[in-house]
């Protein structure tokens, strides 16, 4: 079976990864790419990794039949297109926020009006750790959001086992600089954005709301880091009642046993002994770890991802292989690099 | 193949393991202590404090 | 009046910013400079910004009398020798851990038994913005920790105003690569150090026992990221009732308005609108700041330092400029610098 | 003698540099700093370790009276106002390029055309280790470009003892992102400009043409590396006769001995054996080393400054202070970090 | 057709890529994996990307017989172990300098004194841009140097078209961290060697020899830069007559255009004109690339590999294939990453 | 004070500068080796071969 897919927003960071990732799929071959600053430009000219692709960007007006289609733009551009994004592909993944939530007001109180409001509860949101299950045969994919991916990867295995206690967890997230796509902007000047410790969402972030509707709320802050790939999120929980170490191993085996993508890394020796985003750069993996606080009755949850990857481009070929009964792990086996500095 | 006394993952271990011998489990990086060999039981062992720095 | 002021530990990182700090001190002389590895050696073969200092580093053993001894050792090291230090010196400014706790309970549950503890209760704590009414006239000084200083600074204004409120709070730190001093270790090569946001200290981190004894107990997790210079405290707080921006701009002006090394930096426009490490590097500043989250019930206060400065030598410069009583501020007016990347 | 001094362009980087440095000067007062883009703002919302600074950026069409006026825009802006400056300061101190070159018609092959070619021979290239002498009383200083700083500072000894050969030399110069100006692009995004050794400028820099009018013809090429302050030169030279490294100690010596703001550093044992540029991060000090290669009947000479400081507004004000007959350091005595990181 | 393959030395740098390249390679199966230091320790430990991989360290002592041994061992150990090594595989391919110069004589100028020097001629130098044709059968293959590799693809095809010139080239070579392997040390820790530009190995570098023995004399020069991976070479040459664009691309199409892992980059808009480490980081990819500079008779050549992979690692593996007959690019077709920090 | 023998700078010693042992040139980094000390007469030291690795 070889399918045809194209990306809207292919000049973009998720769009340039997702085309790195359909190039290379064994099912997958890559029919347009889409760009308007760049229509007619070879992919390899916005994305240098790419210069062995023999493909040139095309005009996103000029959208051919293809199976699937995926949608890597600024939240609001799908939604205004899904009707002509539908005519062309039997299979739409969005990556953007568009199709996320599942209701109108939600899509309001966090976002911008939301033009198609029949169709959230329509589209499937993936997350294939959360709802493997919900993706077979979907034909509208809300891919997930890169913060709200880390954050649940590391508070699943709790809510499952009823640890999440009713205190509301806290989550401390740092992200690199891709996390603001390819626009750029004096903040995001090299000048200015290395080494930073940034406080980029102290508050408000977007993907509260995705992760109040499947897990629960959560009180959320983001940070800006010297990385340009990665996400890491620490989930300070605090259980109702006490939790012993053997109690999260057997929640976070009980979940994450079986997922091809999720690394459980908790202790050990040697200097990578808890979950990184290095360790995970460029791949489709998760890694997640814990570290129980008997002093403060609290347990650490540490998540980590690469969010153009496992966040964005890989978690949607993900969604796709299983929406078109593909193999899982189809085009998304790189394993990722040691040693491997600031990816 | 045996289970991790610290996380419960199997553990695949060398075919000449012996007593005493500490392994590390690749899930959990625990270091388990190799308490006898027919059949194979593991322990936690003692963790080196090792310093970070601060 | 000029005071002479020897350092041990000069070969250090907190001992080479000490040696900076006193040759540019217009009030003190540096007499001696300690290395046990380079005893003899100038101080620019290993402070490479110091080439211009004639003065060479003498072996620790050898100390000569002084008007203010500073020891920048690694714990344990001054309290076996304070009476020798307190033999050379009439003050002693200590930098480790050994004299910051009230009672040999404290330090024996966080460290590892202590060799002194009558002086525990002689010795005095050193954060002048907690205790600058202690710091006159003291002659043994306990320079506080670089996370409880980023720590207590962001929390005191809400301790005072009482709105920390009856759940712990959650202090998430993210430092650079310098708390770990000269050292090195596989974990702390540039390879492996790049580019990380490495769970450093999950849980049980040491400084939680100074910020419990000042400001209560909180759930502490400290990670490294890629810096070299630099502490950020992120406080998540809960008040049991509710704040607002205004109560809180009025609770940190009321504790930092005279202070001269506590800038409040909350919001506004442009890239610099929270406290960032980097703004504070090389200097004696802490940047302080918050926002509140009304949906969540939290406040999160951000607080950054550079730890080998304000966390460290230029905390302990500034604490013996209150003991002596010589102006506050003499030696650590350095502005810091912009652009600057990841200091 | 307290001097009053404005900065035109005090948003962009070497404008907030001179900011800093005047502010800390013990004979200047800061009158006016311009910005068009942050008119009415607080230096500091641009330049946040000038936060303590009480200054409002003004609207550079609004010039009061000063005794010296610098000009920190981009190169074609002061050639234009260049009257004005001067109606409102005695001493005017150009940053840019405009009034480096002797002749109309090196400034056409390198630049665009320049407006008032008759001020070319008037005004005073200013770097002071080479012709300090001139500056005495100068009133139209044109400061020396950063790399051809770094590069001038490596090769001044050898054209002195007529060592630098008859074959061209090569100068292999590596530089930090603020060379670029604050003003940011796609290219210089944190995401795009991390991480890089890119050739920037391969061939033809228009610093060429000041080294070429000083030193002589050199073969350039630029790249960018992942630091932001910082210029290094490598200047790869083969004398027409053998040297030996007494020889060359003996030249640089000769040259730089008396000079305050030049370190020769040169082997030796340790981790900082060469010039460097984060040794001088911050400073207006060069560090200037070199090594023999007799295989190859070459001199290396490397060359280490900051490009922001000692390769503009410190130098710059240096500049200053000897036209003013201020002593030579005023302002300018900041000795750098250690350990620091990427500054 | 599946191999065997062991990798000596699997816990370093080199060693470990090799088992990354191996694990995922169609034709190799992983035997065995030695370290001394971790032996009995999942290969996980030392490389966090390999958790997934189901093997554990064993002693270099206990080799086992396959079909081709791997050795990623410092210089000197291959050259004592030789016998063994080629007594359990039929191919040994050495990654170290120990058999990679034609005679003893060479050894002793660089290097320090070689035990089986009458092996020296009978191994055969692995670039397979130079020397594919020798490779095929070849087994005692010794694997070229990283930076050696970068300048020779430069070079080589100026050699070929005669247009190197009679004055030596200057090759001013940048690296990363990872070229010194994981041991570290105190110039290799994060805080000091962040940020730099520092000469690193001034003259005299030892890959002289290689370059010297393949394509000539160059003045070498290697410089320690802020990335991980990555080892950048920019050649200075000055052809005896003058050479055009047209004549460059002539020669760089003819040697190159049917290389399956080289890439011709040079000019073109948008951000990645010439080559840089960051586009082929984590590939077996080299980009070339040149520029000509008629003002001063000069080439500039710029080649960008990632040391570890291209330079190493997937070099070795590149020269297995092609020892043993297998599709030259298996194994090795990772096109790496967009956007990339510093990796 | 006296001349380092490598780049001829003024070399500052310390008082008790004793015959044989190894002090830098806070210049040229130099490892100086003292020769005698009344007066001092000082060479420089044979170099240790100090790998930075490759
Ligand atoms: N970066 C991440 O980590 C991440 C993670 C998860 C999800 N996402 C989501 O993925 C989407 C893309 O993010 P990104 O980071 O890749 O952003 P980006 O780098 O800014 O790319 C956006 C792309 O969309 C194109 N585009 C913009 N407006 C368009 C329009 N009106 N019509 C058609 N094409 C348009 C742009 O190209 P032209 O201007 O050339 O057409 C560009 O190719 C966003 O919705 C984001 O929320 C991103
Ligand atoms: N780095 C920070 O951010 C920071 C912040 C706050 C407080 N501190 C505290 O400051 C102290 C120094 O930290 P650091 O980071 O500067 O560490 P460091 O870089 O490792 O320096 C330690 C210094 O102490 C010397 N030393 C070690 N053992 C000694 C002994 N037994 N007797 C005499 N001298 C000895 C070492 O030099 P020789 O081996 O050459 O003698 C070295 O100069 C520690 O207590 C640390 O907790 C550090
Ligand atoms: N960066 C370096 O390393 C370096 C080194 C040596 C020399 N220089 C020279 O210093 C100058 C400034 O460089 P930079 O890097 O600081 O650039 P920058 O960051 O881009 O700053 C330029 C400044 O000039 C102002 N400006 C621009 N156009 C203007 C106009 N027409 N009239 C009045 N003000 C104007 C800008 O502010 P508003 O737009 O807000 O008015 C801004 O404050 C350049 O000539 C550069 O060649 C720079
Ligand atoms: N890094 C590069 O960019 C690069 C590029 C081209 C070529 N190379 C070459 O590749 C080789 C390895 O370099 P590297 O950077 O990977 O170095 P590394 O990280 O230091 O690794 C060296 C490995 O060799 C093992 N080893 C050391 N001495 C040994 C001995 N006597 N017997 C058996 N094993 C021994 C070490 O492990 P245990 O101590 O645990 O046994 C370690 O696994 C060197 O020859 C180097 O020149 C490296
Ligand atoms: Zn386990
Ligand atoms: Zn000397």
């Amino acid at each position: 079976m070889t399918l045809t897919a194209s990306v809207v927003g292919a000049s973009g960071f998720a769009g340039g990864e997702l085309l790195r990732l359909l190039a290379g799929h064994p099912e997958f071959e890559l029919a347009q790419a889409t760009s308007r600053s760049a229509t007619r430009k070879t992919v390899g000219h916005a994305h240098p990794n790419l210069r062995g692709l023999d493909l040139r960007f095309s005009d996103p007006a000029d959208l051919e039949s293809v199976d699937v289609l995926f949608a890597a733009t600024p939240h609001g551009v799908s939604m205004g297109r899904i009707d002509e994004f539908r005519d062309v592909a039997d299979t739409v993944v969005d990556l953007s926020a568009d199709f996320r939530l599942d209701t109108a007001e939600q899509y309001d109180e966090w976002y911008d009006g939301h033009e198609r409001p029949e169709l959230l509860a329509e589209a499937t949101y993936a997350l294939p750790e959360l709802n493997r299950e919900d993706l077979a045969g979907a034909d509208l994919i809300a891919s997930g959001g890169c913060n709200a991916t880390a954050t649940m990867l590391g508070l699943l295995p709790l809510a499952d086992a009823d640890m999440l206690g009713s205190q509301r967890p806290v989550v401390d997230v740092k992200v690199g600089s891709s996390e603001g796509g390819a626009g750029g902007g004096a903040a995001s000047s090299h000048a200015e954005r290395s080494g930073v410790v940034r406080p980029y969402a102290p508050t408000g972030h977007r993907h509260e709301a995705e992760i109040e509707q499947f897990v629960g709320r959560v009180a959320f802050t983001v940070h800006a880091v010297d990385m340009v790939r990665g996400a890491s999120a620490t989930c300070h929980v605090f259980p109702d009642e006490r939790v012993t170490t053997g109690d999260l191993w057997g929640a976070f085996r009980e979940r994450y046993e079986d997922e091809p993508f999720v690394r459980l890394v908790s202790g050990g020796g040697g200097v990578y002994r808890y979950p990184e985003p290095k360790s995970v750069a460029g791949t489709n993996y998760a890694e997640v770890g814990f570290e129980v606080d008997p002093r403060n009755g609290r347990v650490v949850v540490f998540s980590a991802i690469d969010n153009v990857t496992k966040g964005s481009a890989g978690q949607a070929v993900h969604a796709a292989n299983l929406a078109l009964g593909i193999e899982e792990t189809a085009g998304l086996e790189f394993q990722g690099l040691h040693p491997v500095g600031a990816p | 193949m045996t289970t991790c006394p610290e996380c419960g993952a199997d553990v695949t271990l060398p075919d000449d393991v012996e007593t005493g011998e500490i392994l590390d489990c690749a899930t959990c990086g625990a270091e388990l202590e190799v308490l006898s060999t027919e059949p194979v039981e593991l322990d936690v062992a003692p963790e080196l404090e090792e310093d970070w720095g601060e």
